[in-house]
């Protein structure tokens, strides 16, 4: 049965059931236990299972390490890094430990964490509570990296990734968490590793993930009453990524621009952007265009903060430089 | 060794102003006039005013996220450092840092900023810079309880005490992080124990009482300014609000609270101290509170009047010799 | 007066000759002043001025930490991170921190950090000594990283780094420290933001970083003996990157390859592409091709080391496709 | 408590043949078959069996990068340790490991790897499996004195000390981070004070005195089984060789080289222990070792003949269930 949540509850309806169903999950970060988390995500879970929600001392390291030990051992750990931005005072455990082990181990051990932890910009925190992390992971093979948009994606996804056997960074987006949709009661799975056309369209394909569909969704209405169609397609996990969804769409469309929120040099719209021009460039007939932030720190004043960010319009208008051209 | 009562009413404004900085912090902030989250140090104003006290203007200060007061006593004009958590164009840091990013290098207050546990590396570096150059500035980090558990804690301590840099570290115990108790996150039952490891020497003092604050920072700055490295003092005091304006703290006992507000007051045991030991009369600390007061409502006013940062600075300063390209 | 030196001592002696005119400049890390370093990169430089030459504890935190604090003091650090693949230990120095210095300070104090490390596989030390790491860091605004191939660069490229005042990491690739090439004696710099076109030609963009420059000219002489003209372009400083070089070039050549020996996805390659796709789409002949390593952790094992690195016939593939395309 | 004269001469025979096992590496190493580097455990032998031998199959092991001898001992068939470290087929991580990536989880050696301190946080997670599933298995994790500057001890030892997790955290002080003294990079004299910041019970032991080792480590080990929590080591002891197979080692002085190999080897030390205390015969252990001589004949053989990996097989096991894309 479906009944409209939020984004947040969503995300904590899964980790309850996922507890529920498997005694080797269990919840561990700071303030995740007896208060349920800094955002509330993880509420009730120590009520329930004192002894499989444990919070711990402010050590990242020790967090993802302890996680990561544990998952050789077949428990299935579920770290919480209070906010996107700290992954990097655990960096080295996400990218030469977990993202490795499976490797390391030869395929005999796996690594089946899943890092929750919440990026994004939007409630004037400045530059070390807002920052859309998914670019500083992606070179690194043997990670997966979830970004679920919508609640129906948030809780079918983490119940995906929890049942994973990868290590799976789990990115919640902060804006999000109160935005409301359907969602199952019953636990269900997403394939994470499928890409989801959200709107068909033929005219322009946008790549959009996180707080850029929502740009994405409002640039496509304008553009319909413009005569454009637009394909919206949100790959949900970036890595490893969907390929085939985003050329089959290309192909088709002949047009593409990918938003997203964090900066754009070096960003995950450059890796879409040169998988096209690889592999069916002899379709596209314009440039392919970002609308992503500016290149800076996010500044805490309001204005600064709303400056940086992308706006539907930039969406907008990138659509009418692609079909102008 | 008692202080003076001098030093002691000049004390008493200090901790009143800050106490009174954050109470109008906290208004703001709740009636969302400041944008974002604001950490309140209510409560812990012995410490931050009586350590900044000990301090040159030349010494390099690292307050922390709960240290609007400790940051408006540095020498800073004060009403640019409350402009600064409204956001606006006049303040320290011309609106772009914010309650967590407010530093001024004029008077050597570093700031600190949204990571936990980061200043106190980055401060191995001024007192490194210190030694380097032969001066004999001293440099203060503060950290929270809960910040001591990050891997940079030991990093540092472990550095300073090898190579002897003039650091004091002032630990803030106010026992919570977040909803976190301080014995549910190390294993001491103080946290000065911690330093001994390191051969550092360490003590904990009562963080309310800020002749006992200012005697131990002032043994821990002797030590340093001689060369004699670092020291690790714990201050037990208590944070009266939430972990931000607006947190609830349901994770405390009413009545620990209770006792706090009532019997440890910082303030109110001050004054009760001028009082009896100093012969102060109920009217001098009064006056001095009048003017706290009215400095505070034009600090406000300042504020409330000051410009919005203009947009596009937000592309300024990411480079120290070129510009960010706009859309 | 120039004479032929290895990469390793033109680096050498950029930090000498800095240490000498600049009393702010110093050196930590671990083994860098007794030892010399490592890769004995700093040798003599703590027997002529022992106080600016720390040795450290294995405390990567630290080591930034405290170059971030003394830079802003007005010291200019050059701290070495024995490996690259340790900047996992200091990312979030690097990446909260010295990145953002200059933007938090309102640029009233700087970061003249200059963060040397060394990194690249190809000496058989499997996954933990074999990254590739300017990915990482290329989506964190306020960084500079610098990718040094030939000793005229490493050494003119040091000097202009040190003299920055910006954080630099400085990336140097341990297979080319023994490699020759002719240097100055005297201290010169070179434009940290400017981008060398190694060899003109005007069939083929190439552009490639350390390792895979010379893929790309043993390439280039293949290729011009079926008659087909490469360019060749370094970026040495790949962000800030100077675009309009490449820009300008493949608006020209109408063909691209990039070739770099970090992994695809998410890499270096990605960006270039989609900033020719986004700027000069319309000149392009062919899709745009990258030639890098798998996406893969690095194995031990000779065999499979160089099974998974990038070569030279992959470069020559890839023209030959770009050509017939 | 002395340990029996059975126990002692199966130590023999361990440390005699890693020894042997160390010094066959250092031969191919040097003469290029086997790649990259190789960092050699002469002189440690002592600590490395002494450790290992206190420990059940089921006790979860974090041998560090120094570590070949204790990797060897942990119940692997020994030969195909040494093919890993030979980067062939038949190594125990089928060569994509090679010296500084040896796991086997059949006999719960969780293996080593590149980056020192990552393993002190990675044995929590063991550990606090242990106690999540109520089964009294230990984790023993080395390190050596270099790597206690990393962050991650810190935050190891913190939260095992507070959770109480069953963990020996077994330090061998060999006294060089690759050239640097660890007096020069920590304030200690002796590194085992460390652990008292944390209140947690250490000690410093002669860590070539095999005997010293084993009561140590059993009384660790006794305490963890019990839910008492961690305890710290310090194994004093030296590297014969430097810091990999071919660093001259110039940094340390010829004489404290000399005064170890000559006075302190614990290979001799125990031998003689034998001999004068237990009453063995020169002949008994010369047995022993000759065993130990054609074992490592056999493995060395083992090794040259085994084959090297297929290429392609780098590319498998990346993800748990999906194939990476080849060219
Ligand atoms: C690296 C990092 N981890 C976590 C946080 C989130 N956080 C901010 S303040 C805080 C609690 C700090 O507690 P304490 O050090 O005791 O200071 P207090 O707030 O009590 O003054 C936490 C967990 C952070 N900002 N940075
Ligand atoms: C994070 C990290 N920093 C630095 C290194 C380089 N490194 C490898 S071993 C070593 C010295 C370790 O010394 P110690 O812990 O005393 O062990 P020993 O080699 O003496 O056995 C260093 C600096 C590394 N591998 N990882
Ligand atoms: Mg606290
Ligand atoms: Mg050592």
């Amino acid at each position: 049965m479906s009944r409209i949540i939020s984004y947040g509850k969503a995300i904590n309806e899964a980790l309850h059931q996922e507890m529920e169903r498997d005694d080797s999950v269990f919840i561990l970060g700071e303030d995740v236990a007896k208060m349920g988390g800094d955002f509330g995500i993880t509420q009730g879970i120590w009520h329930r299972w004192p002894h499989r929600a444990k919070d711990t001392a402010l050590s990242e390291q020790a967090i993802i390490g302890l996680a990561n030990g544990a998952a050789i051992c077949g428990l299935r750990p579920v770290p919480e890094i209070m906010f996107a931005d700290f992954i990097t005072c655990c960096y080295d455990q996400l990218v030469n430990n977990a993202a490795k082990l499976n490797f390391m181990y030869n395929g005999k051990a796996h690594c089946p964490i899943t890092v929750r932890t919440v990026q994004g910009a939007g409630i004037r925190c400045a530059y070390h509570h807002s920052q859309n992390v998914e670019a500083w992971l992606m070179n690194v093979p043997g990670l997966v990296i979830v970004m679920p948009t919508t609640p129906y994606e948030a809780k079918g996804l983490l119940i995906s990734s929890i049942r994973n056997n990868n290590p799976v960074v789990f990115l919640e987006h902060k804006l999000l968490y109160n935005t409301k949709g359907e969602v199952p009661e019953e636990p269900y799975t997403i394939d994470l590793y499928k890409a989801e056309i959200e709107r068909e369209g033929k005219d322009i394909t946008i790549v959009a993930t996180q707080t850029a569909l929502k740009l994405a969704h409002e640039a496509a209405a304008i553009m319909e009453k413009e005569g454009v169609s637009v394909e919206i397609i949100d790959p949900r996990t970036i890595m490893p990524l969907d390929k085939e969804t985003i050329i089959n769409s290309v192909a088709k469309t002949g047009r593409l621009i990918i938003a997203h929120e964090g900066p754009k040099f070096g960003g995950f719209g450059a890796e879409i952007s040169a998988i096209i021009s690889e592999h069916v460039w002899e379709y596209l007939r314009a440039p392919i265009m970002r609308v992503t932030s500016l290149d800076v720190p996010v500044a805490f004043a309001p204005v600064m903060e709303d400056y940086v960010l992308p706006k539907t319009e930039h969406v907008v208008k990138a659509c009418r430089e692609v079909m102008e051209y | 060794m008692a202080l003076s009562k001098e030093r002691l009413l000049k004390l008493y404004e200090d901790m009143f102003l800050i106490r009174r900085f954050e109470e109008e912090v906290e208004v703001y902030a709740k009636n969302g006039t400041i944008p974002g989250f604001v950490h309140l140090s209510i409560g812990q104003e012995a410490a931050q005013a009586g350590i900044i006290d000990c301090l040159r203007k030349t010494d390099y200060k690292f307050p922390d996220h709960r240290g609007h007061g400790a940051i408006a006593l540095c020498g800073t004009d004060k009403k640019r450092v409350m402009a600064e958590i409204f956001a606006k164009a006049t303040g320290i840091n011309g609106g772009r840092g914010g309650s967590m990013h407010v530093h001024d290098l004029e008077v050597r207050n570093m700031g600190f900023n949204g990571i936990q546990g980061s200043t106190v590396v980055t401060c191995l570096g001024t007192a490194f810079a210190s030694q380097y150059r032969g001066t004999d500035d001293v440099t203060v980090v503060f950290l929270g309880d809960g910040t001591l558990g990050e891997g940079t804690c030991h990093e540092s301590l472990n550095m300073a005490a090898t190579w002897k840099l003039p650091i004091i570290y002032c630990l803030l115990n106010n026992q919570y992080a977040i909803s976190t108790h301080y014995t549910e996150a190390h294993p001491q039952q103080q946290l000065s124990t911690w330093a001994k490891g390191y051969e550092v020497p360490s003590e904990t003092v009562d963080g309310n009482d800020v002749e006992a604050v200012v005697e131990a920072t002032e043994r821990a700055i002797e030590r340093a300014r001689k060369g004699e490295g670092p020291t690790f003092i714990e201050f037990m005091t208590y944070r009266w609000q939430g972990h931000f304006a607006g947190d609830p703290a349901a994770y405390r006992p009413d009545d620990e609270v209770k006792e706090w507000i009532e019997n440890r007051d910082p303030i109110k045991l001050l004054k009760e101290k001028l009082i009896s030991r100093e012969g102060c009369s109920e009217e001098e600390l009064q006056k001095i509170e009048a003017k706290a007061n009215e400095e505070i409502a034009e600090m406000v006013k300042f504020c409330l009047e000051s410009p919005d940062p203009v947009a596009e600075d937000a592309l300024k300063n990411v480079y120290a010799d070129r510009e960010v390209e706009d859309r």
